[in-house]
């Protein structure tokens, strides 16, 4: 079965919701995986939308993430004050999908600025939601190609909270979620160890551990229980490309 | 009291040169039009604040009228960069002031609530909080705790566009309900653009839906499509293939001006603006009816 | 996932002897089934939290379930005194703990929200905040400018009653919202007592209305006329001959445990109490119809 | 013409009301204060009550501050939360009604408690709202019967301020309002000197100072401009009577 790195990183992001999470979903990638997953393993999964949106059901794929049809048929809507008091930072929400120019050894992750905050070398969009939710999520996936340049060692910004430089500076940070518990590649899945360092926890179909390390900033480790994901199946590649993205904008 | 006016009446009268203003909507019925007569009317050295300051600050940018900006997000929303606003960064020919989602909201309902700070959780990142003097740390009395604070953001101008609101400013919105309410109380002045003015009456069936009482607001305009291209829930879609087309056209200094000359400086109001897109794009853009299912309030 | 449970089998299953519980509704949809069934189930040392404890509360000291009441206004309102808590206090048998209403309510945003605590302006009145060692004080680090914190209220239990929701708990409010959303988002666990269980459809037909989510919701009842005496917005009106007959039967010991024996313990569920008030009762507080005006979503 | 003390208190307190005023209003005497100047000489008040209603136009006599006919017909309703903080904590309420068991020589009152507050002898409700409307309303006004006992040179407990110890101690205290502008009694009208000391501003028609004295707990200082109010009119009690209050439940 073929099928393109967009389509293995979504169905291998799906995979790791669970049946009841409730997600706060972004445009692009994750919405696929979610929406993916309710249509799987995941049918009760709640999605949730930082532009308010909760229980979304969208008849279309969404462009942004205000797009009209989010709301059309949602359960509950609510202010942005809300949705990142009442919901995020309350602790309602399980999973959260973060991406960003850069990510380090760590998990942190920059998606601000290249260069020097005052004199920036390349803007970047900055933070949106990304700092509470990297904060406050119980869980965070990160969902991005394996490339060498968005991998640093160390990020030139942290917008939002890794591990920082030890699991135990995030504890001690006070932030209530237990941080990026994967990183979705084309190539892999890297995971925190007992220290926070994102290390290489899982192989896609093809790929090999020179691949990982020559496409990262930073000598990787390799988990002890290194596994190999199982490929995209046929109907998870039907429902993505008949049902979910069938003009191919994502996929 | 009718608070009626048209746009640039309004626009006149409270947007002045220096002002910090806000024209509120999550990517939700941004008041494009209000922006194309500040535009027209060239008001000067605005700071503007918006979460995300979308394609509506990167057209007041390009057409000079933007001194400072104050953001959480600044991207063309599912397309990529808002390059003119980005590219006035990167050459220092901008002042701006970042925060998160959470703080710069936060900032709006301290200022809507007439509060000195709001407090926020930590989230562990740190670099956002030493760039900004304006996120500070303060100790909860009762466990010991650090939060994060931010000072209230009191905009001189809000413009906030509504589906529907009476003459005297009373208005309801449904669809994503960002940060209208906030914006609104924080700011000492408030325009309304709304694509219906309705009788007191259709307000008053329904005071749950009511966001913004006609007591903070200053003047109250009749702009239908006020928001295009971004959308307003139930009467028009998002024109996304404008938002892909400006991506193409704010990387050419020629193009920007070519485009500002033909859709604002060209056109005298925003009904001329819309009857100028064209029935192709009215079409493109109309939505089916999808109604809420009433309530009952009673006849106490 | 269903969440319905009959009321007596959520109360069963989430209130437990010594617990903190929020009882919520402002003068509004105050849900008196639930009280009656907690005092049926002879629950004990309940600290029962309110900004208007009303005659809720009142029976629930009356049938010995409450160890402690926190409140900002202790009265039977429009008539007078909440005499048997009242009389709890002056005769030393009850706890109490005390704020203003915006103190209480901010009580509630904190815990509703994850914060630590919620500042509030001073308002000059020095008594309350030395009577009560919640009520503190930090300096804003802007201005310098002392305010009033408050920490969080986390209740054990909410319990909710609304007009409609879904078998998820979905809940939809119209009419007064008091502080129905801040209750549930701050309590560990949530009761929902609902006029009517909706199909999902019609709830997502208005996202807009809905207050509470399911996500935070752990039982849902179907129990129409839950509020009585007090009243559902659009179902039925406030019983105020009974707020006046309760000023008179919460003077005697004797009429207090008449009343409960023949209102409370006497009937089986909310069912049987609103078939014995009699059909002269259900005509009296009768409702004709005022609907919501329909608004339009689009089909996007 | 015949009237009695609540017609008398209802109609003075409502021509303090001025045309455009927002105002937080209370059931019993205030609400109908509130309804006859809306009816008379102030048109556009807008009529805000404390459970979240803004802009209510009840359709008969409100018999608790959260009666339902309240709300329909309203402009707008909001919670708890949003009437306290976006509507009094802001600023945009001009004009608050109170109460009390206890009101004082600088305009403090007392609604919670006589006696010792750990073992009250008379435990009263408490503040409700009327902390935070004394704190924060431009102007408030007081609707109470003339009579020694709720009238103490100093109260047992300050539920809610008047000018506390004089007007200097409430401008330190930081609350945002001017404090009360007028207590409106049977007999006469007591407004605030530039100490804050509320002194005899206004006498009824028949009341004299000797009245006044006799009824206060304290030496009552008489302003130089004392007036003496208009007795109310035909229009204002037949408004009152046959409108507002058909039943006679408040007059």
């Amino acid at each position: 079965m073929n099928y393109n790195n967009a389509e293995l990183m979504t169905v291998n992001a799906a995979r790791l919701l669970r049946d009841g999470d409730v997600v706060f979903v972004g445009v692009g990638l994750p919405n696929l995986a979610c929406n993916l997953a309710r249509r799987t393993h995941a049918p009760n999964l709640v999605m949730i939308y930082e532009a308010g949106v909760i229980g979304a059901r969208p008849s279309r794929l969404p462009l942004s993430i205000g797009d009209p049809c989010l709301v059309s048929g949602a359960t509950a809507v609510c202010s942005m004050y809300d949705i990142f008091s009442f919901y995020l930072q309350r602790g309602n929400v399980d999973v959260g999908f973060l991406g960003g120019a850069q990510i380090d050894r760590f998990g942190n992750i920059n998606a601000t600025v290249i260069g020097d905050y005052n004199q920036p070398k390349t803007r970047l969009p900055g933070s949106g939601g990304s700092m509470e939710i990297a904060g406050w999520a119980n869980r965070c996936y990160i969902i991005t190609p394996h490339q060498k340049r968005r991998f640093p060692e160390k990020v030139d910004f942290i917008t939002s909270a890794g591990f920082l430089s030890h699991r135990k500076e995030r504890e001690a940070s006070g932030a209530r979620g237990k941080g990026p518990q994967g990183v979705v590649t084309h190539l892999g899945i890297l995971e925190p160890d007992e220290n926070g360092e994102m290390v290489l926890a899982a192989l896609h179909p093809g790929a090999n551990i020179d691949m990982i390390q020559q496409n990262t900033g930073w000598e990787v480790k390799v988990s002890v229980n290194l596994r190999e994901t199982q490929p995209p199946s046929a109907e998870e590649l039907r429902i993505l490309r008949e049902d979910l993205d069938p003009t191919g904008i994502y996929i | 009291m009718s608070k009626l006016h048209t746009l640039s009446e309004a626009i006149k009268k409270y947007v002045h040169d220096g002002d910090v203003i806000y024209a509120a909507g999550f990517t939700h019925m941004i008041p494009f039009a209000a922006a194309h007569e500040i535009i027209r009317q060239k008001k000067k050295n605005l700071t503007v604040a918006r979460a995300t300051p979308d394609l509506i600050y990167d057209m007041l940018t390009a057409a000079g009228c933007v001194k400072k900006v104050i953001f959480s997000y600044m991207g063309n929303p599912g397309v990529g960069s808002l390059r003119i606003m980005r590219d006035a960064i990167e050459k220092g020919e901008m002042e701006w002031e970042e925060y998160s989602h959470f703080g710069m909201i936060s900032r709006l309902q301290a200022g809507a609530t007439g509060l000195p700070f709001m407090p926020m959780n930590q989230t562990g990142a740190p670099s956002l909080e030493k760039a900004n003097p304006n996120i500070k740390r303060i100790t909860d009395p009762f466990t010991g705790v650090e939060v994060i604070v931010v000072p209230p953001l009191n905009p001189d101008v809000a413009i906030v566009h509504v589906q529907r609101c009476d003459k005297h400013g009373n208005s309801q919105i449904w669809g994503i309900v960002g940060e209208q309410k906030e914006a609104a109380f924080a700011s000492k002045h408030v325009i309304i653009t709304a694509e219906e003015i309705v009788e007191e009456d259709i307000i008053r069936s329904d005071p749950n839906r009511t966001v913004i009482p006609s007591i903070i607001v200053d003047a109250v305009c009749q702009v239908p499509f006020s928001a295009h291209p971004s959308y307003t829930q139930g009467y028009y879609d998002r024109d996304n293939p404008f938002y892909l087309a400006w991506d193409e056209i704010s990387q050419s200094t020629e193009k920007i001006q070519n485009w500002l000359d033909e859709w604002v400086y060209g056109v005298k109001d925003r009904d001329e603006y819309w009857e100028k897109l064209g029935e192709e794009t009215h079409n493109r853009l109309k939505v089916s009816p999808r109604l809420s299912s009433p309530i009952d309030y009673g006849d106490y």
